[in-house]
């Protein structure tokens, strides 16, 4: 299958909430060395909602759920992670506003949308050890892949390479934004927690979309 | 070794807290209809008063909620554990307690907290809700002094908000207008420093792990209310020594004159007993006489805490006439009453 | 592993804890010149009304200090960690409260302070100062309710003080005779019922050593405010569970009727968390909502601690009018007001 | 030597109170047992002010002694040691009132008195595992030891080894006075921390008396 429909998306979203589910602890620890040490416990909440939300909403459109999602993200969990997310799939919810399926170039907008939400929603710049800078190199991916006529499996896939690369740059990074960014040069030398939710979302949908 | 805690479920414990909050506070609080985690003060919200609307993440009891009630906060938007409320709570406890005067988003300086509370205020606007926001920002620990262009803009809102809550909750109940209210919540802000020392993490319910290491006979100074790392770590120092190291720090950035007044709030962060705060208080007192700077009033216990986080914090506020008034104008909260 | 502690030197420590004290709680309290153990309320103590002196040792704090002002206790007698005061401050104590109308000796029932308070009588009586004593012995899991003879004769006292000084403070305020004051702090005695958790211990500043060991799954129910041993250990609970397990052996010794009204405290003994302590508040409600037992006020938070003990206590105080009025007289202490 | 005269006593009360330094996290931790795990402390603080006092005492008799140790290890204290072995210390020096030297009568006599103030003071019967139970048996002890013609020294570590004794059998009782009292059946099991303490006392004396 090269398409995404509504039922699709959700299995999508049901298999992020799995691979977060698993990561969770992880998550934690990572925000533990730099942060509040919930970042894991939050995503879980998130997606829980997420999962529940899904399984009673009556989507038409990839849109719907989306928006759905976001909602019941946002609603369930607040925290940094709450607006970023919920904004990010929002956004991608506006990008692909009236498509029943998401072809391989709505899937890269999915991916450059949901970019652009945590861009606008937090403010930060390249290399400020945020989520950004797992999403930003995840849409510049998409949209390369996109170009060089990837089926929308590669687009997801690449896009989540990049993520993981990008959450890797995080380490050598000073934050400059978010609760981290008191630490100064103590913030150094660790992932940041949201950039590392990031990369395994994606990958998450990368592994879902090519496994069936 | 997991944290022991007296929990049910993890995943109900903000609702269930709450359940126990109306319960013990039915006089001071009530819960927005549809919207648990919005608390209202029973008597509070009036015509023409500008509102004011608390929040953040849960954790840190009596912070929010206990100051919630006439002379202080008009509502509190609660969080999970350590994390910002969502708008929709935010929102809703701005519409119940507008009265026409304009509303006051007044928490700490967290990201997560800004995104949230900004997106509510979006949508106030949109139901024609005028909000401002003054965020609180006394951690002197959270960013050195030189690193500020508008002077405390990268700090964090610790157990200070106390003070720059108390004033600007007087300042609404007091009638002034929004701008008026504005600006004494933001002077109250500029007036007040916190600084903070953790000897013991804490940890989520739902986890029941330590959010952070320290070694057996280390201390941690500057950490944060959530246990972000501080500035400083070494081994564990006497009461005066850490009261100094604390006082220090605060006084430099406050640089009071001789015959100056302060308020004082010696804050535990969860476990550490009040037999040490007063023991750090002590020391408090001596430093201030040194200086000949006046006590105007003291607060001493657990006002801004970290569940069961081990450590202390200080906080002065520096008095004007102004902010005198503010301090002693009555008010009457779940768990703080001033007059 | 030694518990982590903000001291300076534990031989100095009661008397600097007092120094943090009276910095923190001037318009409160005061020392007794040349008896700094002993701690007078600055408006209280008048001619006339009888007086009514608390007491023990230190590491519960804000009991006892905190309670001493208008319209609670006249004085406190401080210990040092865990023990009784000596004579001698105790009767500096009752020297300077006695107002010709007789004093109230109220404290927890434990041999030390029993010996030392009943010495102090004796030589309060050769001053012609008329004392008479009521013990606190709110602690059901301290004796079985079948090893009564003199009911409660054999039990401690714990939380439950809070209600019982309350009593007795109000009926010394009101000015009522000395048999009066006596007989309704018996009677608030014989209403109160206290029974407690622990779930990690404290330890005192000398050592730095765990008083007493449980597993680390483990809970000990009905464990002293000093880490005396409880009635029963076990696996660690749910927060309903456990508060079912306090309130099912409260209200089995408490039998309140359908229609009958209460107080409650939900105290923590140290390091347990606002949070987890409301969640024991909501199953009290629930408990007495289920046999219609109404709620008059509740307070929650740290009364009655042990230092860092991690651990909460439920105290009932079963009302008839008389301790209504009493409960709500109003009182101004340092660490507690009502009214 | 086979009398005490102050200086001697106040030399005695020295070596009580090295003992106690020595025994005192054991104390703490018998205490901790079946109490409140302070005895140790206790003791310890009450005997350090009982050094300083003797140290600035001028004392003309063992009486003198006596009540300064008394009222200094009283108000030092408080809790269940202090009004116990204060009126044990009162007692002794109410005994020898007008002597300068106390012989061997004087010191049997000595130890009855402090037995007759611990048990008057505390109002417990044998048996109820209290620091009696050992004073009981020392004071039988030195009394016996001063019928059968035993010197000074030898009633005293007579009565320190009836004290150990004493001690010993409180492990087997049920407390029935005191903090523990409210364990029942669970405080068997545990030696009584007071009558360690009593016994701990006696043998310091008994060793510095032997000793000179
Ligand atoms: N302004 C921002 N822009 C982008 N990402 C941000 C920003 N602020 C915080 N974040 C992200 O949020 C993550 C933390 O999320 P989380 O732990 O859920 O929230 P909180 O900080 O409220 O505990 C950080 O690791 C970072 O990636
Ligand atoms: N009524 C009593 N008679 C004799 N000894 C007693 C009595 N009550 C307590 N004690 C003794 O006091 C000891 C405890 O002393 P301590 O730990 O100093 O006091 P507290 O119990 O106040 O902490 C007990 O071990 C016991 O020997
Ligand atoms: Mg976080
Ligand atoms: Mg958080
Ligand atoms: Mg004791
Ligand atoms: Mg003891």
């Amino acid at each position: 299958m090269s398409t995404i429909d509504q039922a699709r998306l959700i299995d999508l979203f049901n298999l992020m909430a799995d691979a977060i589910e698993r990561e969770k602890d992880h998550l934690c620890e990572l925000d533990g060395a730099i942060g509040d040490a919930d970042h894991g416990v939050t995503m879980s909440i998130g997606f829980s909602a997420v999962r529940k939300a899904l399984s009673e909403v009556n989507a038409a459109h990839p849109t719907d759920v989306f928006n759905t999602a976001a909602k019941a993200f946002l609603n369930a969990v607040g925290a940094s992670a709450g607006p970023l997310y919920a904004t990010a799939f929002m956004r991608a919810g506006a990008k692909v506003k009236g498509q029943t399926v998401l072809d391989r170039t709505a899937v890269a907008d999915m991916v450059t949308a949901m970019a652009d939400g945590v861009r606008s929603r937090g403010k930060a710049d390249l290399g400020d050890k945020t989520m950004l800078d797992a999403w930003d190199p995840a849409a510049k991916a998409a949209l390369q892949a996109l170009e060089a006529d990837r089926s929308a499996a590669e687009i997801l896939s690449q896009a989540a390479d990049a993520a993981e690369k990008g959450a890797t740059t995080t380490i050598d990074m000073m934050a400059k934004k978010g609760r981290s960014a008191r630490l100064g040069p103590r913030s150094v030398g660790h992932i940041d927690p949201g950039a590392a939710s990031t990369a395994i979302l994606l990958r998450a949908m990368a592994d879902g979309f090519t496994a069936e | 070794m997991k944290t022991k805690k007296l929990i049910n479920d993890p995943a109900a414990i903000i609702d269930e807290m709450l359940d126990g909050m109306l319960a013990a506070h039915p006089q001071h609080l009530m819960q927005v209809p549809d919207s648990p985690r919005s608390i209202i003060a029973r008597d509070g919200p009036r015509d023409g008063k500008v509102g004011l609307v608390i929040g953040g993440g849960s954790g840190h009891e009596p912070t929010f909620v206990g100051f919630v009630g006439r002379g202080l906060a008009d509502a509190a938007a609660i969080g999970n554990v350590f994390a910002s409320p969502p708008p929709d709570p935010i929102l809703e406890c701005a519409k119940a307690v507008d009265g026409g005067a304009g509303v006051l988003f007044m928490y700490g300086n967290y990201a997560g907290d800004v995104m949230n509370f900004d997106m509510a205020a979006e949508m106030a606007a949109m139901d024609d809700i005028e909000v401002r926001t003054v965020l609180s920002t006394d951690d002197v620990a959270s960013a050195p002094p030189d690193r500020r262009v508008d002077r405390r803009v990268d700090r964090r809102g610790v157990a200070g908000n106390f003070f720059i809550f108390k004033a600007a909750g007087a300042a609404c109940d007091k009638m002034l207008d929004f701008d008026a209210c504005e600006r004494i919540a933001r002077k109250a802000n500029d007036h007040t420093y916190t600084m903070g020392v953790a000897l013991s993490p804490c940890s989520l319910p739902h986890t029941r792990k330590p959010n952070f290491d320290l070694g057996p006979d280390e201390m941690e100074i500057g950490l944060g209310i959530h246990g972000e790392p501080g500035v400083e770590r070494g081994p564990i120092q006497s009461a005066d020594a850490v009261a100094d190291a604390l006082m220090d720090r605060i006084l430099s950035e406050m640089q009071p004159s001789k015959g100056d007044t302060v308020a004082v709030l010696v804050n535990s962060l969860g476990s550490t007993p009040m037999m040490e705060l007063y023991l750090l208080n002590r020391r408090v007192k001596q430093r201030l006489d040194d200086i000949r700077v006046g006590l105007h009033a003291t607060w001493v216990g657990g006002y801004c805490t970290s569940m069961e986080m081990a450590g202390a914090s200080i906080s002065l506020h520096h008095l004007d006439g102004e902010l005198i008034e503010m301090l002693d104008h009555p008010c009457d909260c779940a768990q703080f009453r001033v007059g």
